[in-house]
């Protein structure tokens, strides 16, 4: 009676991420990157800029000059490493919210970013040229959005391939295993990026599934599933390199899944200490992906103090700068609440916003 | 002109746009290899091919959410929910992201896409699949509603929806696809959207209905035509955009009406029309509005069902009280 | 008497009844260990353990669809959506199974089980957060839907709520969590389902509201009353149970009626007031019915908030235009 | 740049469906049955009832006497085999709409079922004691359900186990992935029963899904999945009465696979000679689960043509006299509508209820 052992077993979805940079800054015993050295410097910048961003943001939002938001803090690794392996003038990026690396490689202005947070219907607006779609609150939608996006586009003969970024806490959402189902059948040319940072707002991972990796979901949906350190830039990039390849390829989608973490809170409404562990918090701060890069660089000759600091003026230039340009953005008015809803409006809306610009 | 039932016209349509437009795609469950549960796809997937009608896994969401990124990429989606009952299981993807793709875009993005989905019952369906759930979908600004009662204007209606720019909710009624025959034109034509029409003219009462409902209504205006009652029909075609203009001037002309739907009393889009006749035209009203309505209880199973839709009789008999009635 | 806000109030009623009824369990996104994301559930866990009050996966449908099992299988689910506007996700568990349970097995089972969820804006939320989408759930046979607008109501309701054999949405105003203060009585006590609240009594225009909505009608009659004007404000609590005496009522007092909500106009639930009023108080009516709504567009990112949400002047303005017309 | 291919592969998933009753009714080699012959021949007994009552209701709705229906035709094995490890008295079935065998084995009146399927409200209806959910006809909702069911049991003291069953088709909806994901985390006491009859109406299983096997999406959710060769009534029960042992003793949930093949249309209204290739059909013909079991009983002395005659005498009364009870049950009226809706009803709808009684 106990022949039958089931043939799939809890530990089958094990894995061990996949590393290249180790945390020292050193590659992995016989690694070799897959970014050149110019690329892993401007990735760099690139991290370092949402940093310094993330903390003027917060800060501006601790003195009521912005909005509620969440810092990709800890996680840049996972989002730069990534958007870095896509050709930005034919790929694609359908975001949750915690992207920002990804969205600026694309050339969204940061200005963009700015105004949504801060509460500007202008904010949502894609510059004609980004491939990039809007920000997503409502966790998952976005990933049934890609699949057809990039279905789409192949369907029309274009070789683009479109990342979808959403969280651990995003993938228990039905509409994730509705996409990835779809996107295994129609061999979409789309890259799941599963950041799993360890959270969802206070719950965290161990309660968000039983399974022992969220990568091995993949195998349910006939495509390939990879477990990568999501706080190495190289590993991040060469995986996800890979599955642009395929997917451009027209070899069909791969669910990525980076063990990352989100070091800061949740967002800045979040009160963390309720719930984050100490201890785990700081072995992770221990592991914060830009220290890596930096020690990998200045390894190679390519950093050192002078560069970060210039760089880092760079940065608070650039930042100042797309706050400047969102304060400059003509002000909030009522007309935004109608404004792009229809390309042809119903009579009776277009008469509410005509009682409406009369009494604003 | 040829006679055709309303299945076949939207078939036509599908072929027509589909022949016209490469952009366009129709995806479902089943509308490919079987053509569809009801044949309105039938012979697409063997004319235009397995890339351009996608047979598609059991799930509302992602046909949904799907087709909103096939808009996005430059196509023209038309996207079936086998029946408008499991619209619920898309309602996350209709109402808050392909309605408002435009306008959270800032008009970058668009959703030119159309959802079809047959409702309504005595076709003794089993559950769900009757469900009458237009209303709840009426607030969901930026989406299109369309509620054709003929096969001419399910064909014209059709092609303008999926012409559109705008995404639209295009509700079938099952009942009609066989039932309901009349002449419609064998090439291209379009019905506006927005735009209702008068089923009959009269000047006692106006019955206000869509779908399915308006052949009750006719019916009913026959029985009412035997009391020497004379009813003006109005078929309301899309209840977004709403066509305001119709609607005050068929009050003006009765004084006294009559909505009837398929879907329970409260919060029906009958208490829209309502509302709507209240801003717009109280004044004209010669005596209160009656709603004909199923019961605010679920579409029953189908041994019960001929008592929850509303019949004919009972849209008379409410109308006669209207009429009748002496403020 | 002890002043409680809103929230506290939650938080008092879940106590009381988790102590009082083992079988209540609270489940749902950050309700354990954090407390939940406004704190309503703050300190359940600790008192009452891991096992009945359970931090939930982030799937919406599940958890409205585990809450029904739950129910079913003799518990009493307090299940928490962490916002309305993710209650689309869960809406095809929540209208036909979750209303439907008792009447689908024919009184064998049923669902006592209450979900509770925040809506509504002006707090700075980001999108979807806000929406005002309670009219949407209306039209779903045997759900009930509870409105409160005072702490204490929201105490009284939510332990009647969980107590009722019937499933209840239980729809809290966001903003209300600390703004909206009043005196809570600490033991146990419930406010009936289906009754509604006169907030202030007036004679000369009835602003019926419900939730956040109802402080707005409030500060709206204070406005009305520097211009002379007495406002009836009468507080729904519930959207079904409606009670309808009340409306007639009001309506039969003042003659003349302004209903405001926070949802877009079209559907929204001040059309179905308005289509009872006009089923059961037509002849007590002066005027029309003004509707002091938003507009027909989704609820805006925060910047333009201040311009979607009605105010108190907007429903003041409509109030007098209201009382001002003379037929 | 090759080297870090993903952990997790499409064929990962492939597996061998277990048996244990070869086609031609010998045992596989070393297996032993897990059920005695008594329990067989109940079994068979059962699946025979189901199959004269597919054939009467197909007969009687062809003259428009009963509604629109599906067959369990070619999945009998696998119904009563999972159920057959149930114990009817403390275990659950939460069903699809497929499952006639289990549910009259818990003891549901098949004139319960008769009525439902006349389109009587009253057949909703699950008696007291009959522990069964009403069918389901919205697909895959009745998964959460189960969950949350025998969550809630376990959670009462109860060692009560829930069986779901859902088809291949319902297997894409978000709420499967849901329910799969909390059941993992929870531990809830609950056989996923998925019965993979290659169809869905029109959709061939090829098309559902690009997974090797829909059990292995087991692994994603931290607990173990079985495939098993649904027409062999041994496999099915083998691997569910495990499962149900693992569910009782509180070490949670198992998807089970069913491999088999719906040998009739998808249901009265449906014309499958549009999409089934008539070779695929005649193969699963051959491999009809009932057959099987006769073979096997007949082998082993069990089984003759007398009680096949007699057992098909008495099947064909039982049928008879569940459709005469149910032309006897009264007559439906419009307070059927009603009924049952509310505990307590709100006054409005009572009011309409009074109406309604007056009209009719
Ligand atoms: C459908 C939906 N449900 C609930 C929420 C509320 N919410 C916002 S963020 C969040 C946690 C998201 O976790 P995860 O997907 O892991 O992303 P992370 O924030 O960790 O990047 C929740 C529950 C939401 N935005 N959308
Ligand atoms: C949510 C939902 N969507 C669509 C349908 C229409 N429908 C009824 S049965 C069916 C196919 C079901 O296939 P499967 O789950 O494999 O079960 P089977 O009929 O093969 O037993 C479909 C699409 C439905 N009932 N529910
Ligand atoms: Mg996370
Ligand atoms: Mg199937």
């Amino acid at each position: 009676m106990v022949t039958l052992e089931p043939q799939f077993s809890p530990t089958d979805g094990a894995a061990e991420p996949y590393t290249v940079l180790l945390p020292d800054g050193t590659l992995r015993d016989g690694a070799t990157p897959s970014m050149s050295d110019d690329e892993v410097v401007e990735a760099l910048r690139l991290m370092l800029l949402t940093r310094t961003f993330d903390d003027k943001a917060f800060r501006m939002q601790r003195q009521g000059r912005f909005g509620t938001f969440s810092q990709v803090r800890g996680q840049e690794a996972a989002v730069t490493g990534s958007a870095a392996a896509l050709d930005p003038r034919r790929d694609w990026v359908v975001p949750q919210y915690r992207e920002l690396p990804a969205l600026l490689r694309q050339g969204l202005p940061l200005k963009q970013f700015i105004l949504y947070f801060t509460g500007n219907p202008a904010g949502g607006g894609v510059p004609e040229g980004v491939n990039c779609l809007p920000l997503n609150i409502a966790l998952a939608a976005q990933v049934p959005h890609a699949v057809g996006l990039g279905w789409g586009l192949r369907q029309q003969g274009s070789d683009a391939v479109v990342i979808t970024y959403f969280g651990d806490g995003a993938s228990s959402e039905g509409d994730v295993h509705e996409a990835l189902n779809l996107a295994g059948i129609v061999k979409a040319p789309v890259v799941f990026f599963l950041s799993n940072n360890g959270w969802a707002i206070s719950t965290p991972r161990s309660k968000q599934s039983a399974a022992r990796t969220l990568a091995s979901r993949a195998i349910g949906y006939g495509m390939p599933g990879v477990v990568v350190d999501g706080n190495d830039l190289l590993a991040v990039h060469e995986v996800t390199a890979q599955a642009v390849r395929r997917a451009r390829a027209g070899e069909g989608p791969t669910l990525i899944e980076a063990i990352t973490y989100r070091t800061g809170p949740h967002n800045t409404a979040d009160d963390p200490t309720r719930y984050v562990n100490d201890e785990e918090l700081k072995h992770w701060q221990q592991l914060d992906p830009i220290d890596r890069v930096r020690r990998y660089l200045t390894a190679r000759g390519r950093w050192n103090e002078e560069i970060e600091a210039e760089v880092d003026a760079q940065n608070k230039a650039i930042v100042d700068e797309a706050f400047a340009e969102a304060a400059a953005h003509p002000a909030v008015h009522a007309d935004q609440l109608f404004a792009h809803l229809y390309h042809q409006f119903p009579s009776r809306v277009s008469r509410q916003r005509a009682e409406f610009a009369a009494h604003s | 002109m040829p006679v055709m039932t309303m299945v076949e016209a939207i078939r036509d349509a599908l072929f027509l746009e589909m022949e016209r437009d490469e952009r366009v795609m129709v995806i479902g469950q089943d509308v490919g290899r079987l053509g569809g549960v009801f044949r309105a796809t039938d012979g697409l997937q063997e004319k235009f091919g397995e890339d351009r009608v996608v047979d598609m896994p059991l799930a509302e969401a992602v046909i949904a959410g799907s087709a909103l990124g096939l808009a996005v990429s430059g196509m023209r989606p038309v996207a079936e929910i086998q029946f408008l009952g499991f619209g619920h299981q898309a309602f996350h993807q209709i109402g808050p992201h392909i309605a408002r793709m435009r306008y959270r875009s800032q008009g970058r993005f668009a959703a030119p896409l159309t959802i079809r989905a047959p409702f309504g019952g005595l076709v003794r369906t089993p559950e769900h699949h009757c469900d009458a759930i237009e209303a709840q979908f009426v607030q969901c600004p930026g989406l299109k509603i369309v509620m054709p009662a003929t096969a001419y204007d399910a064909k014209g209606l059709l092609l303008a929806s999926i012409r559109d720019d705008d995404p639209v909710l295009f509700c079938e009624p099952l009942r009609g696809y066989r039932l309901i025959k009349d002449e419609v034109p064998a090439g291209d034509y379009t019905v506006e959207l927005g735009k209702a029409r008068v089923a009959r003219e009269g000047d006692d009462v106006t019955i206000i209905a869509w779908s399915a409902m308006v052949k009750t209504a006719e019916q009913a205006a026959d029985l009412l035509a035997e009391q020497g009652v004379s009813a003006h029909v109005l078929d309301l075609r899309c209840l977004v955009p709403l066509d305001v203009e119709a609607i005050v001037e068929a009050v003006e002309r009765t004084g006294r009406v009559v909505v009837a739907h398929e879907a329970p009393l409260t919060a029906g889009f009958g208490a829209e029309v309502i509302a709507t006749i209240n801003d717009e035209a109280f004044y004209a009203l010669e005596a209160p509005i009656r709603r004909v309505t199923a019961p605010d209880t679920p579409y029953p199973l189908a041994g019960v069902e001929d008592f929850y839709v509303p019949n004919a009789e009972r849209i008379a008999a409410a109308a006669l009280d209207v009429v009748r009635t002496v403020a």
